[in-house]
């Protein structure tokens, strides 16, 4: 009953995660000593976590939202194949990079909203209108792209997103941009606290007066929007565009979004947590390959991390509630 | 081995370049009785398949004698097995295929057979000799055997050098007879393994697993890349690590990896050719099978039982011979 | 009020039949029930009172195996048990109506009725022995309407309630438990239940009986027990010989004028806020008509099922008229709920968990749900400004307890409703729409309540107050619709039209 | 109150479910005449359904209960590596093909009850448990199998497996028993009617003294034993066993179950709308098959179709709304 719980409660929820992903540092130093801890791994492992890690922000919001996108990783690989088809990059060498930039993003964006609009007024389940958007994107992918890889040849976009500021790669402060601006969007504005209500309870939002079909449609296209980012990473990153970027990156986005504490079923989100479910994710690969371990036994090691990393945070989680008593 | 590469790349080229290529043939492509082809592959999803299927639909595109039935591309093989049921209960003339996993379709393929339909079983191989009228195959092992022995030459007598492999989709039986392949001719010269990846035939996968691959081995002499489409991947994450102290031998033969041969300045020195065009082989096969025809500058009647594809490695010295039929990733 | 005798007071002392003893049960984070004794005899109804929060939910729910309690004993016949799970409370006998609706929408009536113990042979349903008993429970009860293969979600909350109280029905039940059963139910519904409980109860079992109706334990009641904070205050009084204010001072500790505030009277000059005219919406109701003038109250009466409800969603714009118009000072309301908010409207809708609040989040983002935005700078949310307006709030409506930062779960029924309540206070409406506003609510909060929307309507707010209890709605409006069958039957002054009359309109319009 | 709407509602609900199927077939005949009605065909139309159905009959009851199962494929995968080890077929060879058969079942509904487990008893959110187990099983197949495809050479097993049974493949007759006994336990036994209950109302379940763990638990298993009876399915028609089975099954599968009309929440789910569902997605595939169409075009036409089929069963929801009211 005291005011307190309200400030460790979220604080001690996390402590699972944070204990979990400190857990995987230490063995990755125990076992392969400097080699982890060296800047030049961490960066790498942070440029490896940037890209899911942005897709999963947009994902937090729109399964707080209660809803899910499965399209994500298909949207992703529209989006890198839209923005380097020939005529975009000849464009982009006229104009400028940002024309791939603002076309990876403006598909992003388009897909998303439709995905938002079949599932707020179309009323087709999120499951159901994002798979089908899962198939029909990588589809159009495949057209557009004539299942070619398409290399990047703009060299400002590649000299822009590919470079190192203040001792970090581009695609990483990225990655922080738009961690601390989901952020602030969830936790300190109406857009978030309406994105909770229209979760947690749709028809109290509903008649509270809250847009609920309005909201919708945004958080899909937020989603989208952070796969359009996503995409711009993806091209800096591997300089090509390809109808294959993003497969079943929706998996590992929502496993992310899920370990860190965000509810599937809505009303409940964390983007903290999201960035630590990532960042586990990431340094449990890293930590696998430093070990040139199996990739079979990396398997199984996942599945077993994933239950492990869930049942910890649940014993934080009872431990709070034992605590605030 | 015998050669019959070179007929088509997925570029476009004109009819008559193709038509008399490196391997001249008699008067076989002369339209003969109306063939149905049905046709099916693993899934797109790489630029080598995708090659192969485009491939597959220009050569059948000359002939005006041959309809092609491509059936969706899958990875799934309870469909791939409904695909051929669906070609044999159509009764197409022939049928050729490069399954998604040899074993599982051969018995499907024994029915098509039975059924007297001839099959060409293309690239992973039946298990059952009965189950193809031909097979056209690459070699895996040997893409290894010969990834291992350029790569000993090259460091010859030093035992402590590393050695790293990034492999293609882990799951499939053709990656580990790449990698029994490669570690053999290794073995030979006493080098091993040192660090190993897998990163699924995408460029994403190329670049996260490189990455990765980098970060744990801070000095690497040789890398052996299964996989140019994933080699796009590669090179990225290479070039982000700003590494060049090892040099990279590339897998199937890409046009853009033979351009990096070519160029000379960078650390892909050499790939080992699995050609993107043996299901373009697949079907002039099977139209002169289903035709009753037999190939030309061969002695024998008929169509050989087996052809392997010959698994060359390209260099900066040979690469101007083979950026012909290099695919686009 | 209606004196019965209670039939049982000619009823000796005998043995008791249940004895809870110092129970105690501890929640994370609060102490629910801080030893409480019960006393049950076989064959009387048990009425359990006490104000909301007070722990009785919580106590029935350690009877039925729902709850561990802290510490304490559960005496059976004399002999203690243990209740480790509701399957075992079953087993002993005790069988219990939930305040909550605890029906599951996908599953039809009879299985609803046999949940946990199918009649089944080798675990396959005997269903059409499974409709046939239902159908003579739902007779018994007075419901051979509803039939025994439909979908519970399809039946309205009086429906539910229905489904319920027939599934205690069908354990052969030693002790009956009934934690408000009558909220959702009408006046014919209530006199329905009276009947059925009085059979129990002529049967030898013995029920619990939770109410905040006064006169509804007048008539049904024997014996009382009131809890306080967690503890019993008083228990086993005789039903006859206490007078109703001694238990209102049990229950609150204080005197409560139980009473409704006096009317003003509405200024003929004053504006017409609302005005609805001819509103329809498909076949639950037409052309309703009504306007409602700034500081009146208009209270909806009518039977369970009536389209009340209706007819406040529909003038909110949370259901789409297929005729009809509102009028929000003259201007005309388009659009849906939003509009309407942004209008000025606000409604307490009638099932507040499912359509009032945010269970997992802390009261004050609650009772903020439809002013954050406002309270907001510009997208930026200020949650000291609605901490501050929550609390307010809060103490203005004594709601307890009184910490903003609890999540809505854990309040009691009582509770959870003037936290929505709260919600349009903040608002600031010119017209609130309140659905059976003091459902479950205790007597000291319900004179709390009427006053609060005497004076918000004495601000100059337009009202309308749906209620199923006929007295309420006469007591506290200004003005009564009678609504029968999706139509407004009648339209009058409350002062010229009695209980009586009342029922005689909602009754002549059910008959078929 | 009235009764009527219990005896149109779900006939009138499965009615869209119906069109779409019929739709699809006169397409099939319109654009390929003979080629889509015959009888060969429709043999093969329904093999391939068989082995996705089967396991979308278990998967309709996990849903129903609320819970979602994403690791069948893998699992199933699995299974078929299991069960045709070398040593397994050794013994199968002695003893008689049930070997083989027990050992698939064993295999399947083992992971189902780890699942199962975890989430009734560990409290781990089904999402990421089955997740887990994905990852895991996968690997455990591919270290079992030692990435080769294990042929089947036990001839009793392939004999009885493979063989027609009055005109129609064995397995077909399978998927046709599973999904009898499917619809017979949801509808007609207690075990169905607590699991709508556990998915609809898991606190009324409990109160009514449903063991809801315990039904969990069990919920899972069914699930994993239908996964272990694809497995079977799915190596006699392969004839192999290999770890990559069952790749990407478990959306496939949960497609058709919410297509046919399972709430993806809990508390509704209809066995023969699982069936429809799942028949309509071959039907799809096989009339694109016969009409040779281009596979990205398929996919984009399989995103407007899921999207146009949810639409349709939708508007006939309304319409049965409509009329009951
Ligand atoms: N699960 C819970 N966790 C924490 N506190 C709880 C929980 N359930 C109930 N409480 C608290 O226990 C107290 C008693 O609640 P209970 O529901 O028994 O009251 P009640 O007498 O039934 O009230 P009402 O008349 O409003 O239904 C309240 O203060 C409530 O907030
Ligand atoms: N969505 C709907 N579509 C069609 N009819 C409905 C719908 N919802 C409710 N009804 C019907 O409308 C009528 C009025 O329902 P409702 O229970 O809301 O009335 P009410 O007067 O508010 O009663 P209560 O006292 O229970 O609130 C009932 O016959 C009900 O079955
Ligand atoms: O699918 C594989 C890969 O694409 C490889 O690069 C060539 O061989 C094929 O079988
Ligand atoms: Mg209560
Ligand atoms: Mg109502």
């Amino acid at each position: 009953m005291r005011g307190r719980s309200a400030l460790s409660g979220p604080a001690l929820r996390m402590g699972g995660l944070v204990l979990a992903l400190l857990l995987l540092c230490v063995v990755g130093i125990v076992t392969t000593g400097g080699r982890f801890a060296s800047v030049g791994n961490i960066t790498t492992l942070l440029a490896l976590a940037a890209t899911t890690g942005v897709v999963s922000i947009g994902m937090t919001f729109v399964i707080t939202g209660g809803g899910i996108d499965l399209s994500v990783g298909s949207v992703l690989g529209l989006s890198t194949v839209w923005a380097s088809t020939l005529s975009t990059q000849y464009l982009a060498e006229d104009y400028g990079w940002w024309v791939m930039v603002v076309t990876a993003l403006a598909v992003g964006l388009a897909a998303g909203l439709v995905n938002g609009a079949l599932v707020a007024y179309g009323k087709v389940p999120a499951f159901m209108a994002t798979l089908a958007m899962l198939a029909a994107a990588r589809g159009l992918a495949e057209l557009i792209a004539g299942r070619r890889t398409q290399l990047v040849e703009v060299d400002p976009f590649l000299d822009t997103f590919r470079a190192d500021l203040l001792g970090l790669p581009v695609i990483v402060w990225i990655f922080i941009v738009v961690a601390v601006a989901g952020w602030f969007l969830m936790n300190r504005t109406t857009f978030g606290r309406r994105t909770v209500a229209v979760g947690g309870n749709p028809e109290a939002a509903r008649l509270a007066g809250i847009k609920i079909k309005r909201h919708t449609l945004y958080l899909y296209g937020l989603t989208g929007l952070t796969a359009g980012i996503g995409a711009v990473m993806a091209l800096a990153r591997t300089t090509a565009g390809s109808s294959t970027n993003g497969t079943l990156l929706e998996l590992d986005v929502i496993a992310a979004v899920v370990v860190g504490g965000t509810l599937l079923a809505g009303g409940r989100g964390t983007i903290t947590g999201t960035v630590l479910g990532v960042l586990i994710f990431s340094t449990l690969t890293n930590v696998f390959i430093l070990n040139n371990i199996d990739s079979s036994v990396q398997a199984i090691a996942k599945g077993a991390i994933i239950v492990g990393a869930v049942l910890l945070q649940q014993w934080f989680a009872a431990r709070e509630k034992a605590t605030s008593t | 081995a015998l050669v019959v590469t070179g007929c088509v790349s997925n570029e476009p080229r004109d009819e008559e370049t193709a038509a008399t290529g490196p391997v001249t043939t008699t008067d076989n492509d002369e339209p003969g009785d109306e063939v149905v082809i049905g046709f099916s592959a693993p899934a797109a999803d790489h630029g080598w398949m995708g090659a192969i299927t485009s491939a597959a639909e220009a050569e059948a595109e000359k002939y005006e004698d041959v309809e092609l039935r491509v059936a969706e591309g899958t990875n799934d093989v309870n469909v791939q097995i409904s695909q051929i049921e669906g070609f044999i209960t159509d009764g197409v003339d022939a049928i050729v295929l490069l399954p998604f996993d040899g074993a599982a379709l051969t018995e499907v393929a024994l029915e098509a057979m039975e059924a007297g339909i001839p099959v060409v079983n293309v690239d992973r191989e039946f298990t059952s000799p009965f189950a193809a009228r031909t097979t056209v195959l690459g070699d895996n092992y040997g893409m290894g055997v010969s990834a291992g022995t350029y790569i000993c030459e090259q460091l010859g007598d030093n035992p402590d050098a590393v050695v790293a492999e990034i492999a293609g989709i882990d799951s499939l039986p053709l990656t580990t007879d790449r990698s029994t392949g490669f570690k053999d001719a290794l073995d030979d010269c006493g080098l091993d393994v040192d660090a190993r990846v897998a990163a699924d035939f995408t460029v994403e996968g190329g670049e996260e697993q490189t990455a990765n691959l980098l970060s744990a081995e801070p000095e690497i002499d040789a890398i052996w890349n299964h996989d140019d489409d994933q080699g796009v991947g590669v090179l990225a994450a290479i070039e982000n690590a700003g590494r060049d102290e090892f040099f990279l031998v590339g897998g199937a033969g890409s046009s853009n990896m033979m351009e990096e041969i070519q160029s000379g300045d960078s650390v892909v020195q050499a790939t080992v050719v699995y050609p993107s065009t043996q299901a373009a082989d697949g079907v002039k096969l099977a139209r002169l099978i289903a035709q009753n025809k037999t190939i030309g500058d061969l002695a024998s009647i008929g169509v050989p039982r087996t052809v392997q594809l010959f698994a060359p490695v390209v260099t900066a010295d040979n690469v101007e011979e083979y950026l012909p039929i290099g695919f686009d990733s | 009020m209606v004196d019965v005798d209670p039939p049982g007071a000619e009823q000796q002392a005998q043995q008791p039949l249940l004895q809870m003893r110092g129970i105690v049960k501890e929640f994370p984070g609060a102490r629910a029930l801080d030893g409480v004794d019960l006393e049950v005899r076989p064959g009387e109804v048990h009425c359990l009172l006490g104000q909301n929060g007070a722990g009785k939910s919580t106590l029935i729910k350690v009877l039925a195996g729902a709850h561990q309690p802290t510490a304490g004993e559960v005496l059976l016949d004399g002999e203690p048990v243990t209740i480790p799970d509701p399957v075992a409370a079953l087993g002993l006998g005790i069988a219990t109506i939930y305040q909550e609706l605890d029906v599951v929408d996908g599953l039809t009536v009879a299985e609803n009725i046999y949940l946990g113990h199918e009649l089944a042979r080798g675990g396959v349903t005997r269903r059409s022995d499974a409709a046939r008993n239902t159908r003579e429970i739902l007779k018994r009860l007075g419901h051979p309407e509803i039939s025994p293969h439909r979908e519970v979600g399809s039946l309205p909350a009086a429906g539910k309630q229905i489904v319920s109280l027939a599934r205690a029905l069908s354990r052969d039940a030693r002790v009956v438990v009934m934690d408000e059963p009558s909220a959702v139910l009408d006046s014919e519904e209530v006199e329905n239940l009276h009947r059925i409980v009085r059979e129990l109860t002529a049967d030898g079992v013995a029920v619990i009986y939770i109410s905040h109706r006064l006169e509804e334990i007048r008539q049904l009641g024997h014996r009382i027990t009131v809890i306080k904070d967690g503890r019993t205050v008083a228990t086993s009084l005789s039903v006859a010989d206490t007078p109703t204010d001694d238990l209102i001072k049990l229950m609150t500790g204080r005197a409560v004028e139980y009473s409704f505030p006096k009317r003003p009277g509405v200024p003929e000059a004053a504006a017409p806020v609302l005005e609805v005219t001819d509103l329809g919406l498909g076949d639950v109701f037409k052309d309703v008509s009504l306007t409602v003038r700034a500081g009146e109250i208009v209270g909806l009466a009518g039977l369970v099922g009536s389209g009340r409800s209706e007819i406040l969603e529909t003038i909110y714009g949370a259901r789409r008229a297929t005729s009809g118009t509102v009028r929000l000072g003259g201007k005309r309301l388009r659009g849906g709920v939003d509009a309407a908010v942004a209008a000025g409207m606000g409604l307490c809708p009638e099932e507040r968990k499912s359509q009032g609040l945010l269970l997992d989040e802390p009261v004050y983002r609650n009772i903020t749900l439809s002013t954050f935005a406002r309270l907001a700078h510009s997208g930026w949310l200020d949650e000291k400004a609605e901490r501050a307006a929550a609390q307010e709030q809060v103490e203005a409506l004594d709601l307890r307890p009184a910490s903003v930062d609890r999540d809505a779960r854990t309040l009691s029924g009582g509770n959870q409703q003037k936290a929505l309540l709260a919600r349009w206070l903040v608002h600031g409406c010119r017209v609130l729409l309140l659905d059976e506003p003091t459902r479950g609510v205790d007597v000291g909060a319900r004179s709390e309540i009427y006053n609060l929307i005497r004076r918000l309507a004495d601000d100059g707010a337009a009202v309308i107050v749906v209620s199923s209890e006929i007295p309420e709605v006469l007591g506290l409006a200004d003005r009564v619709l009678v609504i029968s069958d999706g139509r407004a039957v009648h339209d009058s002054p409350a002062d010229d039209i009695d209980e009586h009359a009342v029922l005689d309109m909602v009754m002549e319009g059910s008959v078929p």
